[in-house]
């Protein structure tokens, strides 16, 4: 178990340190510099040159590299002109663009993000399991076909095209909800859900049918098992047995694809978020790749892998914690 | 999605006015507006682009910006007024636009009495004076290059950190007079000194880099809280009031900034006024083909709409050194092609962009003058630019177009396709060649780099047809290490002689007729290709009173505009 | 194998509309030029340009000559647009996933008849791939790849370099679980050689299994693709995609919804298309009926 | 008293008639076995008394003066009164939850017992059938357990209840022969000590001869015979029943001069390393195959004998230069054997499906070798060996699922002799076969053996069948060989414990002899 985890945190942390090594080579080899930027209009090229060590951009790529890793281990100091500035460890930098610490612009984001997936994911898992129970227990056959096809049209329908049908008929034509804008869950809970409820079912349409088919497929399987029979030969009553047996071994996939399922939200909510226009770390991302922000670029790599990392962790842990038979070596 | 100019206080993009040139129905709700007694509640503006720096040395704004000028007074500014009045600076911190000597090579200013900071010191002229020192320093880039330029001995100057002496040609010989040396004469510098770079700093707060989370204020708001391109919450400034400021009203208690929302979206919003939205106005979010179709149709949001014109063209830039376009005809021939349509339409629409055939946009302040030398028509004349070409022994011709890879300042491929379209009408082909938007200025603008053709934008920094065509046409402006915006890379001791004239006048009518002249001539040589100037329609909510658009910048005047 | 194929109708329903799409994309000039119609040529005149240019008439300019209306702000005809759309979103996705499969085959084939060091080092590669937030490193890696290499290639080895972690996982699972059979242990005891064993033995029992993943990814890519040309960093204007045209519809979509509608339905009933067929195949294909399909 | 009386009882699966027609009773505390080849409805008849089993059914049963068919208060049945020993014990448990859990929750639901007492009842139980440290073994997962504990888990869930009858369904199968032993040990003594009867249902004879009373043969649905166990087993009437029984292997005898040394294994050993637990300190390899030496001489079958987990599978690999040893040499004409793969030493495995890739007809399977060797167009030579192998030639292009299991182990014996080998391993040829077809495979392999003056290594499990072929046989326990001789002196004289506890535990079809080993056992094995 230790040496697991050990293991697990070792290969994640390489995994991070070559995703940064590999943006930081890339940024460097681009034709586009963030100093133009900043500088802006009518920068003459001895003004240009002077911004650029004021941003640290002087510096060979390794070197800028260096201190970089140094930042996230040691922390590192800004010269802000006339003060300086120290960026506690761990320190991701400071935006080319805004000059905030990275860190924070991540934490400022990083809510509305989590408020997007953990929604998604919760509505999904609900409509989903509740769905594949359904048609699991093979009560209704028209239920059962309609999930079928619906994880396949599920299946077929990018995030973004479901956000635009539904901002056009829930916003333009029946004006029922009012265009997504991110309310803090902190200052009006139920704002914050009215105006999420639309990224919510854009993103849960498609996860719905897949938790439907899985949990359908999995009670299947599970009540097929033999153990099951010996249930049933013991007296143990059909209720019983679905929920407390049959259910258990069909639910198991769905743990660590949760986890899984909860990175990959957060980490492709580019999408969703552009879609809808709402602040998160997607978003974030997009706007710092176009401004060149490579601190901020790096910023957002290194979290969405450093979530990735800790939702497959997770995900084993998880897997071992509900299935005793898995061992963590 | 046309996210272009008016991004109120992004370091890369021009901020002028103009003469208000559409705005017909600006005044006409201002009837019972009393400035005495419109003071209260709370202003509420959505906005697309969000402040990126709110430091008035990174600020690239003119008229002292929108939102900026409610917490940076500076030596002069734009005057408030609609219509042509307010194409003009006027006074602010100064007690009048300045006094030129020297042949304009020098500018002397006084400061007013009793102005204050936020927290009651009292502003000087060594406050001035640093305040402008500290656009030097290249750890707070981004602000106009003027000063670089116009300052006597500036040009190396590397900031108040690294060389604490300060510049030796702004003298401060008391704490009331403030005295700019110029290394030639600049007619325009009252119009410069609208710049937030003309602020006052107190070198005792500045915290470099750090200054701009809250700076200190000495306009009638200062911050409660920003938060870089989200958020700027505004409250009133005590130490403020209108018996040392007559040019804002300041009327809300309150001001509440939001940025980085879609434009269809604040435009929605604008339009259904739900709660606090009736608040509402917009410093950049132009409106979309939605609202424009529910616009002149009688209906209640026709009352609620502000037009104005920003002074900005789109061009194509020929390089006149590269082959084909060091020909005359070809450049005529290509004038004659293009089809201003589809670039209107890629644009926008007609609502919100205008075709263009002349350098400089529509407004009198600029000295616009109307001429079309190729007539081109709306959709292009491709059968005149093929019997050019004929003439010139040039069928076939193919060329390639630079524009940038995004369609955020207007010059990308929406436009660039609509223009390849257009010659192919006239048989050109036309290659596209998509430059990263980071770096397109920097290609385009070394000479050394810059591709045969490519697709440019040009605002006015203030009012006066100087800025609009001295870099672009005076021949000693062509940088060649960068930086370059004499895309023609035309030098004509003759023009530029005509410009050390103009500039040299300090009558601003004077100098706008020889403008608008010298802009016909220019036309003649086909040097740009201009397409289209902007048009700006703003939407504003239900409670707001006393809204027009501003005459320097097209936008509305948040310093002057009521909710109560 | 076929008429068991055959017998699944939604198999047969994805099979012919995908073929249709294949053609399409395929005859594309052909297409256009039967309407009369090219995608670049303009129509200013079919615009209201006061309205900001959304095409004049009903359903986004619907008419005998434009026969899915016309694009709002330029005019040029949806019908040429999305023909060849569909060149680029099907090419695109069908170029990657080759990519994918023959990285993928290749590594996991070598990860899992290699050595216990070559296994868990590729092992670790394939990791590595399977844990990098994809999509935010292709809008990275997008971005900065110079604007004039010829873009659809650069999107499909793009989408293909961070996406040939499920073929290699894959692979290597079922390499390693195939090289247990005993038959495999029978051509190793006649003495065959490891690439015989490689190419005799492992790859038609890989053939399954990755023909039915590699029918998912194909849909998968296709969103790929749209999703990046949705961001922005897809395909180049001249040449229009169905993921760009979704985003330019994102302006659109209150003042013309026919430019949602149109390369919307059409992009979801590809991806239909495409996933009915790999769900067909996975039936008949894999008699486990594992649940690829999430 | 009649517990159990199953009359004329018949289940249907649509058209196919899985029993038809079944008819026995069983005698409170009494025992009886139904014996039936795969597919013959014995387990479908047992399910039956359950109301388990699907299908329509019809007829009578009658359970302790219920009827089981026209709807019974399967409530109070089903793991009360009849509680029911599945085949697989792995998979019969619930893997989520303790073992004592699961008896424990059997028990309360059948008496209402409190939570405690159900824990109690179930550590009891537990060992009652011998699980030592029952307390805390209780608390252990299914997957903890080792293959004969979770049969006897299963067991103590089935007295939990004191149930009247109790219905075995192939206890055995997967087990071992030793383990097999004490499990039906256990159900005997369980039987004795609660007094419940014992319905047991086997596809061995051997299995059932011990443990019964009397015995139903039941062949497609039917009984073919019954009656007591020793007449049946012993004086079998119906010519099926003879046909079971004579398939069962006798022991072979043949006089048999070995050669010279063929094939030398010297002191070999297969450690496989592990991997590391926790990240202190590597966990020591796995010895599967710890110090062998073995020769195998020209012309003889030499059998290797050992339960699951011996190592004897390594070993064969190694043989044949599949796997390299650890240490220690393998040498074939003098010659290391990983030099010599290929022509000289080939392989018949265990799983013929398994063996024959599925994507290739089996043609083009015993082609290869031949390829391998250089013959350009085998195809002829492949069609006589079929021919040889008791198949004929159209199968060459047939593909290996639609063979039957006894034709695709001839296709693996084809492959195996196609390149001329000189010596041929054969790991488990048979196992998986059913007991006729089991001794026509036998039989070809002895034939082709002598025809082609092979040398055969047959590594096995079964002790029956070793006896019938081999010329000297090997004991295989924990990667060491403790006893190797000429076959009827191992038989006959035992040396090593081991070897003695294995062929105590052998399963015979005399029931006397079954007794008499079970007897030898009980002293034996405590």
């Amino acid at each position: 178990m230790i040496g697991h985890l050990t293991r697990r945190i070792v290969g994640g942390a390489i995994v991070l340190l070559v995703l940064s090594a590999l943006i930081y080579t890339l940024f460097y080899l681009a034709p586009s510099d963030p100093a133009i930027l900043a500088c802006g209009k009518g920068c003459t090229p001895e003004r240009l040159a002077d911004v650029r060590a004021a941003m640290g951009l002087a510096d060979p790529v390794w070197t800028q590299y260096w201190h970089f890793l140094q930042g996230i281990f040691t922390g590192r100091d800004y010269s802000l002109g006339p003060t300086v500035r120290h960026c506690p460890a761990p320190c991701l930098g400071y935006s080319f663009e805004t000059s905030q610490p990275v860190t924070t612009l991540l934490m400022d984001r990083l809510p509305v993000s989590f408020s997007l997936a953990f929604g998604a994911e919760i509505l999904s898992l609900l409509l989903g399991i509740g769905a594949g129970l359904l048609s699991g227990t093979r009560r209704f056959r028209w239920f059962d076909r309609l999930v079928n096809g619906l994880v396949l049209a599920g299946y077929a329908t990018p995030v973004f095209l479901v956000g635009l049908l539904l901002l056009l008929l829930f916003c333009v034509h029946l004006q029922w909800l009012p265009f997504p804008q991110y309310v803090p869950f902190t200052t009006d809970p139920l704002l914050w859900a009215q105006n999420l409820l639309l990224p919510w079912i854009a993103l849960a349409v498609i996860q719905t049918a897949a938790y439907a088919r899985l949990t359908r497929a999995g009670l299947q399987e599970s009540l097929a098992e033999d153990h099951i029979r010996t249930a049933r030969a013991y007296g143990i009553p059909e209720r019983r047995i679905l929920w407390r047996k049959a259910l258990r071994g069909a639910l198991l996939p769905l743990v660590t694809l949760t986890a899984v399922d909860l990175a990959g939200i957060i980490t492709s909510a580019v999408l969703t978020e552009t879609m809808f226009g709402l602040p998160g770390v997607g978003q974030l991302l997009v706007g710092a790749v176009n401004q060149i922000d490579l601190p901020v670029v790096v910023g957002v790599t290194l979290l969405t892998g450093l979530i990735m990392v800790l939702a497959n962790t997770a995900a084993d842990l998880l897997y071992a914690a509900v299935d005793p038979r898995v061992q963590l070596r | 999605m046309r996210r272009f100019v008016p991004i109120v206080l992004t370091a890369t993009v021009l901020l002028a006015g103009c003469q208000g040139g559409g705005g017909g129905d600006t005044t006409t709700s201002n009837a019972a507006f009393d400035p005495a007694t419109c003071q209260g509640g709370t202003l509420t503006v959505l906005n697309q682009g969000g402040i990126t720096h709110l430091d008035p040395a990174r600020l690239y704004t003119s008229g002292g910006g929108n939102l900026p000028s409610l917490l940076f007074r500076t030596l002069t500014t734009r005057n408030r007024q609609p219509g042509d009045a307010g194409t003009k600076p006027a006074p602010d911190l100064a007690t009048d636009l300045g006094t030129p000597s020297d042949g304009a090579k020098t500018w002397t200013y006084h400061l007013r009495d009793g102005i204050q900071f936020e927290d009651g010191t009292p502003i000087t002229a060594a406050d001035v004076k640093y305040g402008i020192e500290r656009s030097f320093a290249p750890e707070l880039p981004g602000g106009a290059p003027y000063l670089r330029d116009w300052l006597a001995g500036a040009a190396d100057y590397q900031g108040p950190y690294k060389q604490p002496d300060g510049i030796t040609s702004i003298e401060t010989p008391d704490d009331k007079t403030i005295v700019f040396k110029l290394s030639k004469p600049e007619g325009d510098f009252p119009f410069l000194a609208t710049a937030t770079q003309f602020a006052p700093v107190p070198k005792a707060k500045d915290n470099g880099v750090d200054y701009e989370k809250h700076p200190i204020s000495s306009g009638p708001y200062q911050v409660e809280s920003y938060e870089p391109k989200k958020s700027l919450v505004l409250v009133r400034n005590t130490h403020w009031s209108t018996k040392i400021d007559e040019l804002r009203y300041a009327c809300p208690d309150r001001i509440e900034v939001t940025s980085g929302l879609d434009s269809a979206v604040i435009n929605q919003r604008i339009v259904t006024g739900a709660g606090q939205d009736a608040n509402a106005v917009t410093t950049d979010a132009v409106v979309g083909p939605e609202q424009l179709a529910q616009l002149g149709t009688g209906s209640e949001l026709d009352k609620r709409v502000t037009r104005g014109e920003f002074p900005s063209t789109t061009y194509l830039a020929f390089n006149t050194k590269k082959a084909p376009f060091d020909n005359p005809k070809v450049r005529e021939a290509l004038s004659y092609a293009i089809n201003r349509t589809s670039v209107v339409n890629a644009l926008g629409g007609s609502a919100v962009v205008g075709p263009s055939t002349t350098f400089l946009p529509p407004q009198k302040a600029l000295g616009y003058q109307q001429y079309d030398w190729f007539p081109a028509g709306d959709t292009g004349a491709p059968d005149k630019a093929k019997q050019v070409l004929a003439e010139a022994g040039l069928s076939n011709l193919s060329i390639e177009l630079a524009h940038e890879n995004d369609d955020s300042e207007g010059i990308g491929p929406k436009v660039a396709s609509a223009i390849q379209e257009a010659f192919k009408q006239a048989g050109v082909t036309v290659k596209l060649n998509a430059i990263d938007t980071g770096t397109y200025r920097d290609i385009t603008g070394k000479p050394a780099t810059q591709p045969g053709l490519s697709l440019a934008t040009w605002g006015a920094d203030w009012p006066s047809g100087g800025p609009f065509l001295i870099p672009i046409f005076d021949g000693r402006q062509i940088i060649t290490a960068g930086g370059n915006f004499n895309l023609a890379q035309y030098n004509d001791p003759e023009v530029n002689a005509e410009i050390d004239a103009i500039n040299a006048l300090t009558d601003p009518a004077a100098a706008a007729a020889r403008w608008g002249a010298l802009d016909a001539k220019l036309g003649k040589l086909a040097l740009v290709l201009p397409l289209t100037h902007e048009k700006d329609v703003y939407l504003y909510g239900k409670n707001v009173k006393n809204a027009y658009a501003d005459g320097w910048r097209g936008q509305l005047d948040v310093g002057r505009v009521s909710v109560k | 194998m076929i008429r068991a194929l055959l017998r699944d109708r939604g198999f047969v329903v994805g099979a012919v509309i995908a073929t249709g799409m294949v053609l399409v994309a395929v005859t594309a000039p052909l297409l256009a030029a039967l309407a009369g119609q090219d995608y670049t040529t303009y129509h200013d005149t079919l615009l209201d340009s006061a309205r900001g240019g959304v095409p004049i008439g009903a359903f986004g300019g619907v008419s005998g000559e434009h026969w899915l209306g016309v694009e709002p702000g330029t005019g040029r005809d949806l019908f040429a647009r999305v023909v060849y759309g569909a060149r680029v979103s099907l090419g695109v996705a069908v170029g990657a996933t080759i990519l994918e499969v023959l990285l993928g085959v290749g590594v996991g084939i070598a990860a899992g008849l290699g050595g216990r060091w070559a296994d868990a080092g590729l092992s670790r590669v394939i990791d590595l791939v399977l844990s990098i937030p994809s999509l935010v490193l292709a809008i990275s890696l997008l971005a900065i790849v110079p604007q004039d290499w010829p873009r659809p290639l650069i999107l499909a080895v793009v989408i293909a370099l961070l996406g040939w972690g499920g073929t290699a996982r894959i692979s290597r699972g079922e390499t390693l679980s195939l090289r247990t059979r005993d038959y495999v242990a029978a051509a190793q005891v006649a003495g065959a050689p490891w690439w015989r064993v490689a190419r005799r033995e492992i790859l038609p029992g890989l053939t399954a299994p990755i023909l039915t993943y590699a029918a998912l990814l194909l849909p998968t890519n296709m969103v790929a693709e749209a999703g990046l040309s949705f961001l922005g960093v897809g395909v180049r204007p001249p040449t229009p995609s169905w993921g760009q045209m979704l985003s330019t519809a994102t302006t659109w979509f209150r003042a013309d919804p026919a430019y949602v509608i149109i390369p919307g339905l059409l992009l979801f009933l590809t991806l239909l298309s495409f996933v009915l067929v790999a769900n067909g195949l996975r039936r008949v294909l894999d008699p486990r009926q594992r649940e690829i399909l999430r | 008293m009649t517990l159990l009386e199953v009359d004329d009882l018949r289940i249907s699966f649509g058209d196919k008639q899985a029993v038809d027609g079944l008819s026995f009773t069983l005698e409170a505390g009494g025992s009886l076995g139904i014996v039936g080849e795969s597919g013959s409805g014995k387990s479908t008849a047992a399910l039956a008394l359950l109301g388990l089993s699907g299908g329509s059914v019809s007829g009578k049963i009658r359970f302790d003066g219920t009827d089981l068919v026209t709807g019974a208060p399967w409530k109070d049945i089903r793991g009360a009164r009849i509680a029911m020993v599945f085949q697989e014990p792995l998979t019969a448990l619930n893997p989520f939850q303790t073992v004592g859990d699961q008896i424990a929750e059997v028990y309360r639901l059948h008496t209402g017992a409190t939570r405690r007492a159900a824990r109690e009842r179930a550590v009891e139980v537990l060992g009652q059938v011998h699980i030592a440290d029952p307390e805390r073994r209780a608390r252990a997962y299914p997957h903890q357990f080792s293959g004969g504990m979770r049969q006897r888990a299963l067991i103590a869930m089935a007295i939990a209840n004191r149930p009247k009858l109790i219905v075995a369904d192939e206890p055995t199968t997967a087990l071992d022969v030793t383990v097999q032993a004490q499990i039906l040990d256990l159900l005997d003594e369980v039987r004795a000590t609660t007094g419940a009867a014992l319905l047991l249902i086997s596809h061995d004879l051997g299995v059932v001869a011990g443990s019964t009373e009397s015995v139903i043969v039941m062949r497609d649905g039917r009984a073919v015979e019954s009656g007591s166990t020793e007449s049946v087993l012993l004086s079998p009437r119906h010519e099926y029943t003879r046909a079971l029984l004579d398939a069962v292997p006798k022991p072979g005898n043949r006089d048999f001069e070995p050669g010279p040394p063929l094939l030398r294994v010297r002191d070999v050993h297969k450690h496989f390393p592990q991997r590391r637990r926790g990240s202190f300190r590597k966990p020591p390899p796995v010895r599967a195959v710890d110090g062998v030496t073995l020769d195998v001489h020209a012309g003889e079958t030499l059998g290797i004998v050992g339960e699951s987990g011996t190592g004897k599978t390594t070993l064969a690999r190694m043989m044949v230069g599949l796997i390299p040893p650890s240490s220690g040499s393998i040498t074939f004409d003098g010659v290391d054997i990983a030099r010599r793969r290929g022509r000289s030493v080939q392989m018949v495995f265990q799983d013929p499906l398994s063996s024959l890739n599925p994507r290739r007809t089996i043609g083009e399977s015993i082609a290869d070798p031949l390829r391998l060797s250089g013959v350009r167009d085998p195809r002829t030579r492949v069609e006589d060996l079929l021919e040889r192998v008791g198949l004929s030639r159209s199968e060459y292009d047939r593909y290996p699922h639609q063979l039957s299991g006894g034709m695709r182990q001839r296709v693996g014996i084809a492959r195996a002799v196609a390149p001329s080998p000189r010596l041929i391993v054969c790991d488990e040829p048979v196992s998986s076969l059913d007991v006729t077809t089991q001794a026509q495979v036998l039989a070809l392999l002895e034939e082709l053996r002598a025809e082609l003056g092979l040398s055969l290594v047959f590594v096995s499990h079964d002790l029956a069948v070793l006896r019938r072929i081999a010329d000297r046989v090997a004991v295989l326990k924990d990667g060491v060989i403790v006893e190797v001789g000429p076959t009827s002196e191992v038989y006959d004289q035992p040396q090593h414990p081991y070897t003695k506890e294995l062929l105590a535990a052998v399963p015979v079809t005399d029931p006397a002899e079954a007794r008499r080993l079970r007897a030898l056992r009980s002293t034996v094995g405590r």
